[in-house]
């Protein structure tokens, strides 16, 4: 009930700001800024529904600051040696398998993912500065990332279309099959779960490769859309990702997350973003306003809490066993 | 037909816990946890190790080096982890508080150098208390508040420094001091904050409490404590030790900008990991945050040493944490077989 | 008694945990068409057997025989609650429905079979999107038991299904376990409500510290062997022992309970305690009677009404306000407010009364010490063990340690929620003890419970509720349980 | 001459309510922030509408803001390249939209020039050398034709430090072929990681014959000052070289620690950028490449890097 509330006000703020900068910026409908707008989402978009899969099932993922960077590397140098697709696909699968040591040395030696995912990040950003071995890393071809680029319908690219299908996908699986079920209540409760025949072991495996595909993909897509991988920690996305995961209503404590409400959270981060440097305001004003708007959903968190559960228990009355 | 065993990770009892042999090594094990005591022989472990090993590891210079290194980022860590004690996972905004405070000691340096070291550590205290109000009064995620806090903070001193670099118009050598010429000053602020901060921890009410909300914030509150002001303390203690971070930083060349500290928050985090105190609260101590932090630099010291790479450095650094966190792992798991 | 093929049987299963043994050389056989009642007090290993016939855990070694090779028409009602919270009923009910392989969920077609597990648990009428995290504990008990039927399984095992339950609620699951017997089930009863086995059970087996130490059918027994049996021979004579309900009333503080409400809770509740009194309220789920003590102590936004300690108004404080204010409490749920697990059992003891451990802030091991002994020993815990966490306590141990908190803050009104839920005859008779003698020091104690036995051994008063409103008032030496039970289940005598 | 602002065309009527895009990468670095103020008041006085875009040193985020911008159609666009390489598909696309890019500061990594219609800014491998240069003046100042030196370095792979050192080696194995690098450790243009490379260096070689130190970066070199501090080194004892001449190498050249920068003036460096773009603008012929002529700074001519650094 709450929790759909949140999904809710995510969408009304991403509407909102919408409207907003519709309304105030002439340029901002403009088909290529809209097109602009759909690409930065697709990659926040794809980063976060991975990052919420595993946030619901309870965990965590830092090492997607790590892997993000490290697949444009891969991407970028395993292209220039054979072609884009190799290049691509040899990215994420690196970065699957980044996901499957996280979520199996998570499940089997039951550890706090945190933990876990501090290693791997250290591990996958030395891996990037190794492959990048003190060079430049550039696809000298980078006619085929504009290609990957070039604007489908106008709004959408080949890129930002396979991220958007794969983000529509993820989540119908997450509402409607047992898998994604399942995830939500090993985020609910391990151990309960557990007695309810869930095996967690496969659960924490699905939610991390997942995690790690998708950062993979976007890490891949975007070296060789820019033609070029830079090693280092990508910080940045990480935090976008968990500010999107957490204005849609995914919980830290595990349990909960709509993906419509994640898919939410990063539309208003692109929206408010590209609104803003479209119209050039400075840097302090971007913080400020960023500051502003997640103070304001920590602000009506509370207030919204304590009405859904009146609501609540007024359903719950109304429901009350025929015995009584 | 005869059963074969489940994974292990499925064992349910609440009653997990040691039999009555390791009930003597449980209770030991209570000030500091099991993940943390593990790490912190892992760490002895492996100190004793690089000072066979490496060469020119275990000369006075680079050892005092090594203190250096990790003395402000320590100090952040320690105070992160108060943060996580209480329950409230972490700050986000320890970078950005490391900044202003630098800037803020640069532009009160004039006035002397201890009165600006008060002043940063003054600005880490307010900025952390009004997140704490946030965090701990109005239960707000502490994740997005500390997000936020942060995006507030850099924007404003954006705007009042015009991302200049500020040059202190005094003079901060005194925080560059040897104590009895062995002994750096930040360094022992360092082990001063750690020492305290341990010590209210383990002997004062204050760090009862903070630990008990931690560990069950329902039954602290039915045991009637209130855990937003302790929340408060936390985010105040946090800010105040990343102000005080800020502070030495930029005493070390009298000058204060938005960059500096920029890798502190995230090297805190991983010092209170890596140090075994666990994220779902009331477990750990603050000492096992300084040891973490120590761990870290131990290893990015020596690899050096040994001559290795960046890049190699990095995977093997990579590596060592997962294995110390494994081993963590696997030693608190054969003692009590249940998940977490 | 037709039916008398083995359904399940168990054979020469050892386990220990570490060192400890918990099972040793159990063999029991389960037949169908019958309800087995698995008895034995607090830790005596009946949970882990049938977590290890459940396949939750594994034996050590011996083995479990059913009449399909992979158990899976073995289901099982957890007794820690494995409901899960964040999921809604219909998702609890349906991951009992899943197959072990994934795929997407049949919602239209699970429909029909999860209503009617629901309704035959007695929660007929609830809305199945609602998060179980919502509802009160009883029905959740409830959710549990419906998961349990919905699987449709030969053997049904239910640890300590009642525990959390009103009789009326309690009539309904032994209906429910009644027919499914009649069905030609098997069914494993684990319970501490004595006074049930005998009207439900075919047969008994009781345990006592993880052997089997008496199996047969009901009939060879009585209330006095089956004790004995639980007990040994050692125990027998503390637990019939009959409390003395007279208590010193000078200079005793009172608790005015006025008109008090909260919406879609409870409405207009007045009713007074005075120190040295046990007053119960009683009353079914849904009732408001465990609303009530929770308003009391700080955990309801009260809507109107007064609660008053002498002249003092409380109804406004929070819980650390009413603490303050001298109201203690002790919570319903052990696991989630009432302990914390991974501390010790000192510093379970000693958080609610820090400063009186300590010395300007600063903790003093020997005074922490030395209370967490005084309180051990009033609650009968034994003192030796007050430095193990208390996660490795038994249950009924963990309960003794709750309690135990609320003592040492030496209140002026000790408000309880279902003290006893799950504790075994023995321990069940030291919290009853523990609770006469404080009241006799003048405290006034309020406890809500569900169980009338219960409030015969412990209460002074009895206030019954029925939907939200007090029905009436009386002195438990006054009145017989057929009229208690009337009231909260009709509303009038 | 350190200063290269000459006069030019400013408020010519022409260009006046032209619109121009700044991307660049940082408000919160000082160099950065004082580039874009001169920028924004040099088109205040033009009268040229400049907006001013911001990545954060993301090149992920500034691709999409080439997008964004391409949308707008401004008059032409200034460009400080995130990352040199990242930058190149979005120059072809700039390119193909015909919009005019004078880029600044950073020079991509491609000798495909036609990408661009002006650059100006620095060229990495000339700071190196001039670097070199003062080194071996300062070594040779004190007698010292033989030894080793370290270097601390910017962010591995970025053509700003790899093509830094590669003059600073160039030079040294030209004029002074006794002196050797020992050594380099990145510290990723950061103060603090600055500190903790070089003190990893001095430890490694400092028992040698360590004569010098190279950081790629003043900031830098103030870590590795303080480093150098903290294993008992005196100012003067080591030849400290840095380079851009950013504040801390104005203070710590003032103070004797540091013996030469090598000035890189945000000054300098927007106002060539916006020379460039008044052109453009104008529609006049523009250089395609323009490098600021690198100057070494020592205490003798410390007043030519004052203005640099607001003093
Ligand atoms: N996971 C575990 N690890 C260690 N010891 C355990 C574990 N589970 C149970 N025990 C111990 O095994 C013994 C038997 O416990 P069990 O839970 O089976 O008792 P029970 O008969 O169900 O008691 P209750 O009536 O309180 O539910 C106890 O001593 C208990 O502490
Ligand atoms: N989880 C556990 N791990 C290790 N040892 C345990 C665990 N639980 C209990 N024990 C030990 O097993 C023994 C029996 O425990 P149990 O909890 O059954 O005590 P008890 O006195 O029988 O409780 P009760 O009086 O409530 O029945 C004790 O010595 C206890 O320390
Ligand atoms: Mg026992
Ligand atoms: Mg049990």
């Amino acid at each position: 009930m709450y929790w759909r509330l949140r999904t809710y006000i995510a969408w009304a703020l991403a509407i909102s700001a919408f409207l907003v900068f519709a309304v105030s910026d002439s340029k901002f409908l403009n088909a290529g800024n809209l097109y602009a707008l759909v690409q930065s989402f697709a990659v926040i978009g794809i980063v976060s529904i991975g990052l919420m899969l595993v946030m619901v099932a309870g965990e965590f993922d830092l090492s997607v600051a790590g892997t993000v960077p490290l697949a444009g590397l891969v991407a970028v140098r395993v292209s220039e040696a054979s072609t884009v697709f190799v290049g691509v696909l040899a990215a994420v699968v690196v970065c699957g398998a980044v996901g499957f040591i996280n979520g199996f040395v998570t499940a089997r030696f039951a550890l706090p993912s945190l933990a876990v995912t501090v290693g791997t990040l250290v591990l996958t950003t030395g891996l990037g500065f190794a492959i990048a071995g003190g060079q430049i890393v550039t696809l000298s071809d980078y006619e085929a990332g504009i290609a990957l680029d070039s604007p489908i319908a106008e709004l959408f690219s080949f890129r930002s279309l396979l991220q958007i299908i794969l983000i529509a996908v993820v989540g119908l699986l997450f509402a409607k099959t047992w898998i994604g079920l399942g995830i939500r209540a090993v985020g609910s409760d391990p151990n309960r779960a557990a007695t309810a025949g869930i095996s967690i072991m496969r659960t924490m495996l699905t939610v991390f490769i997942v995690s790690g595909l998708f950062a993979g993909i976007a890490g891949a897509m975007q070296g060789v859309s820019l033609a070029a991988g830079v090693p280092g920690d990508d910080q940045a996305i990480l935090l976008q990702a968990v500010t999107a995961a957490i204005i849609g209503g995914t919980a830290l404590s595990g349990g909960r997350g709509s993906t419509l409400g994640v898919v939410a959270g990063a539309l208003l981060l692109t929206i408010v973003s590209n609104g803003l440097s479209l119209q050039g305001t400075s840097t302090a004003v971007i913080q400020l306003l960023n500051g502003g708007i997640l103070v304001l959903v920590v602000l009506v968190n509370q207030p919204l809490q304590t009405a859904s559960k009146r609501l609540l228990d007024r359903t719950i009355l109304k429901g009350k066993p025929a015995t009584v | 037909m005869t059963r074969t065993s489940p994974a292990p990770a499925v064992l349910t009892d609440v009653n997990a816990g040691a039999t009555t042999g390791r009930t003597r090594i449980r209770a030991l094990g209570e000030w500091a946890g099991d993940a943390s005591v593990i790490i912190a022989v892992t760490t002895v472990v492996l100190f004793l190790i690089a000072c066979l090993v490496v060469p020119e590891f275990a000369t006075a210079d680079n050892l005092r080096a090594l203190l250096l290194s990790i003395a402000l980022v320590g100090i952040a860590a320690v105070g992160m982890s108060v943060i996580t004690i209480v329950g409230r996972l972490f700050s986000l905004s320890v970078s950005a508080t490391v900044a202003v405070s630098t800037i803020i000691f640069a532009g009160a340096l004039g006035l002397g150098p201890w009165f600006a070291l008060v002043i940063a550590v003054a600005f880490g205290a307010v900025a952390g208390a009004v997140q704490g109000v946030l965090a701990g009064r109005l239960k707000a995620d502490p994740i997005v508040t500390t997000i936020a806090g942060a995006a507030v903070m850099i924007g404003i001193a954006q705007i009042f420094s015009e991302g200049r670099t500020v040059a202190g118009a005094g003079d901060a050598s005194v925080f560059a001091i040897n104590i009895a010429g062995v002994l750096p000053m930040q360094v022992l602020i360092f082990l001063l904050v750690t020492g305290v901060a341990w010590w209210i921890h383990r002997f004062t009410v204050l760090g009862r409490k903070i630990t008990l909300v931690g560990l069950n914030e329902r039954a602290a509150e039915v045991s009637g404590l209130r855990s937003w002001p302790l929340v408060i303390v936390a985010f105040v203690a946090s800010g105040a030790l990343a102000g005080l971070a800020g502070a030495l930083l930029a005493s070390e060349s009298g000058q204060g900008n938005l960059q500096l500290g920029a890798t502190f928050g995230f090297d805190a985090i991983t010092a209170v990991v890596v140090g075994g105190i666990s994220v779902k609260g009331g477990m750990g101590n603050p000492l096992n945050a300084a040891v973490g932090a120590f761990l870290v630099g131990l290893l990015s010291n020596a690899l050096v040493l040994v001559g290795l790479t960046y890049e190699t450095q990095l995977i093997v650094k990579g590596v060592l944490v997962l294995f110390a966190i494994i081993i963590t792992g696997v030693a608190s798991q054969a003692k009590n077989g249940a998940r977490r | 008694m037709t039916a008398t093929a083995t359904l399940l049987s168990v054979e020469g299963v050892n386990k220990s945990f570490g060192g400890a043994r918990a099972l040793t050389d159990v063999s029991i056989q389960f037949l169908k068409g019958e309800v087995h009642a698995l008895l034995g007090e607090n830790g005596a290993g009946k949970s882990t057997l049938v977590k290890i016939i459940a396949q939750v855990i594994s034996a050590d070694s011996g083995r479990v025989v059913g009449s399909k090779a992979d158990l899976s028409d073995v289901a099982m009602v957890f007794q820690e609650l494995s409901v899960i919270p964040d999921l809604s009923v219909r998702e609890n009910v349906a991951l009992s429905l899943r197959k072990a392989r994934n795929g997407v969920i049949p919602k239209k077609a699970q429909e029909s079979r999860i209503r009617e597990a629901l309704t035959s648990a007695g929660l007929g009428g609830i809305d199945l999107d609602v998060p179980v995290e919502a509802l009160p504990l009883a029905q959740r008990q409830l959710l549990e038991i419906a998961r349990g039927l919905a699987s449709n399984a030969e053997t049904l095992i239910l640890d300590e299904p009642t525990a959390t339950l009103s009789d009326v609620e309690i009539r309904r699951v032994h209906d429910v376990v009644r027919s499914l017997a009649a069905e030609g089930r098997a069914i494993v009863y684990i319970t501490h409500r004595l006074a049930e086995v005998f009207e439900l059970s075919n047969r008994i087996t009781v345990m006592r510290a993880g052997k089997v130490v008496a199996n047969g059918p009901t009939s060879d027994f009585d209330m006095a062997s089956l004790v004995t049996h639980m007990l040994g021979a050692e125990h027998r004579a503390g637990v019939v022992e009959i409390f003395d309900n007279t208590f010193d009333p000078g200079g005793a503080r009172t608790l005015r309970v006025k008109a008090l409400s909260v919406a879609n809770k409870f409405n207009d509740v007045s009713f007074e305690v005075c120190g040295g009194e046990v007053t119960a309220l009683f009353g079914q789920i849904g009732s408001g009677a465990d609303e009530v003590v929770r308003a009391i102590v700080g955990y309801s936004n009260l809507d109107s009404g007064s609660v008053r300690l002498d002249e003092h108004e409380i109804s406004g404080l929070s819980r650390h306000g009413s603490q303050k204010a001298g109201v203690s409490y002790v919570s319903a749920d052990r696991v989630i407010e009432g302990v914390f697990l991974t501390a010790s059992v000192v510093r379970n003891l000693t958080s609610g009364v820090l400063p009186s451990v300590s010395r300007g802030g600063v903790l003093t091991n020997a005074k922490e010490i030395a209370l967490a002994k005084s309180v051990a020993s009033r609650v009968t815990f034994d003192e030796s063990r007050v430095r193990q966490p208390v996660g490795s306590l038994s249950g009924g141990n963990q309960q003794k340690i709750a309690i135990g908190r609320a003592l040492a803050t030496n209140p002026a009104v000790l408000v309880l929620n279902e003290p006893t839920r799950g504790v075994d005859i023995g321990a069940r008779s030291g919290i009853y003890r523990a609770l006469r003698k404080l009241a006799s020091r003048n405290v006034a104690v309020v406890v809500y419970s569900s169980d009338v036995v219960e409030l015969r051994e412990l209460a002074d008063n009895v206030i019954t509720m029925f939907r939200g409103k007090t029905v009436s008032e009386h002195r438990v030496t006054s009145v017989t349980d057929a009229q208690l039970v009337s009231e909260i289940l009709n509303g009038t005598a | 001459s350190s200063s290269s602002t000459t006069p030019r065309a400013s408020g010519s009527s022409d260009v006046t309510g032209m619109k121009v895009t700044l991307l660049t990468v940082s408000q919160s670095c000082a160099y950065c922030a004082t580039h874009t103020d001169e920028l924004k008041a040099d088109a205040q006085k033009a009268g040229v509408d400049l907006t001013v875009v911001v990545n954060e040193f993301d090149a992920g985020v500034q691709a999409q803001q080439v997008n964004q911008v391409i949308s707008t159609k401004p008059d032409a666009v200034i460009l400080w390249a995130a990352d040199a390489t990242a930058i190149l598909p979005s120059l072809a696309r700039l390119k193909s939209a015909k919009i005019p890019v004078v880029l600044t500061n950073t020079h991509p990594q491609t000798d495909d020039t036609s990408l661009w219609t002006a650059y100006t800014g620095p060229d990495d491998t000339d700071y190196g050398r001039k670097a070199g240069e003062a080194m071996v003046t300062a070594l040779k100042a004190k007698g010292q034709t033989s030894g080793s030196v370290v270097v601390v370095t910017g962010v591995p792979g970025t053509p700003g430090a790899i093509n830094r050192l590669k003059g600073f080696t160039e030079t040294l194995e030209k004029d002074a072929p006794q002196v050797t690098i020992a050594g380099t450790q990145n510290a990723d243009w950061d103060q603090t990681k600055g500190t903790t490379a070089a003190a990893a260096l001095l430890t490694l070689y400092g028992k040698d014959d360590l004569v010098g130190i190279y950081a790629e970066a003043d900031n830098m070199l103030a870590g590795a000052i303080v480093a150098a501090d903290r294993a008992g080194y005196k100012p003067g004892d080591l030849t400290m070289v840095g380079s851009n001449c950013s504040i801390e190498g104005y203070t710590n050249i003032e103070s004797g620690a540091q013996q030469a920068s090598v000035l890189l003036s945000p000054y300098d460096d927007a106002s060539l950028a916006w020379q460039a773009t008044l052109k453009v603008l104008q529609g006049d012929d523009v250089a395609n490449e323009t490098f600021i002529p690198p100057v070494v700074i020592t205490n003798l001519n410390l007043a030519d890097c004052a203005a640099a650094v607001d003093k």
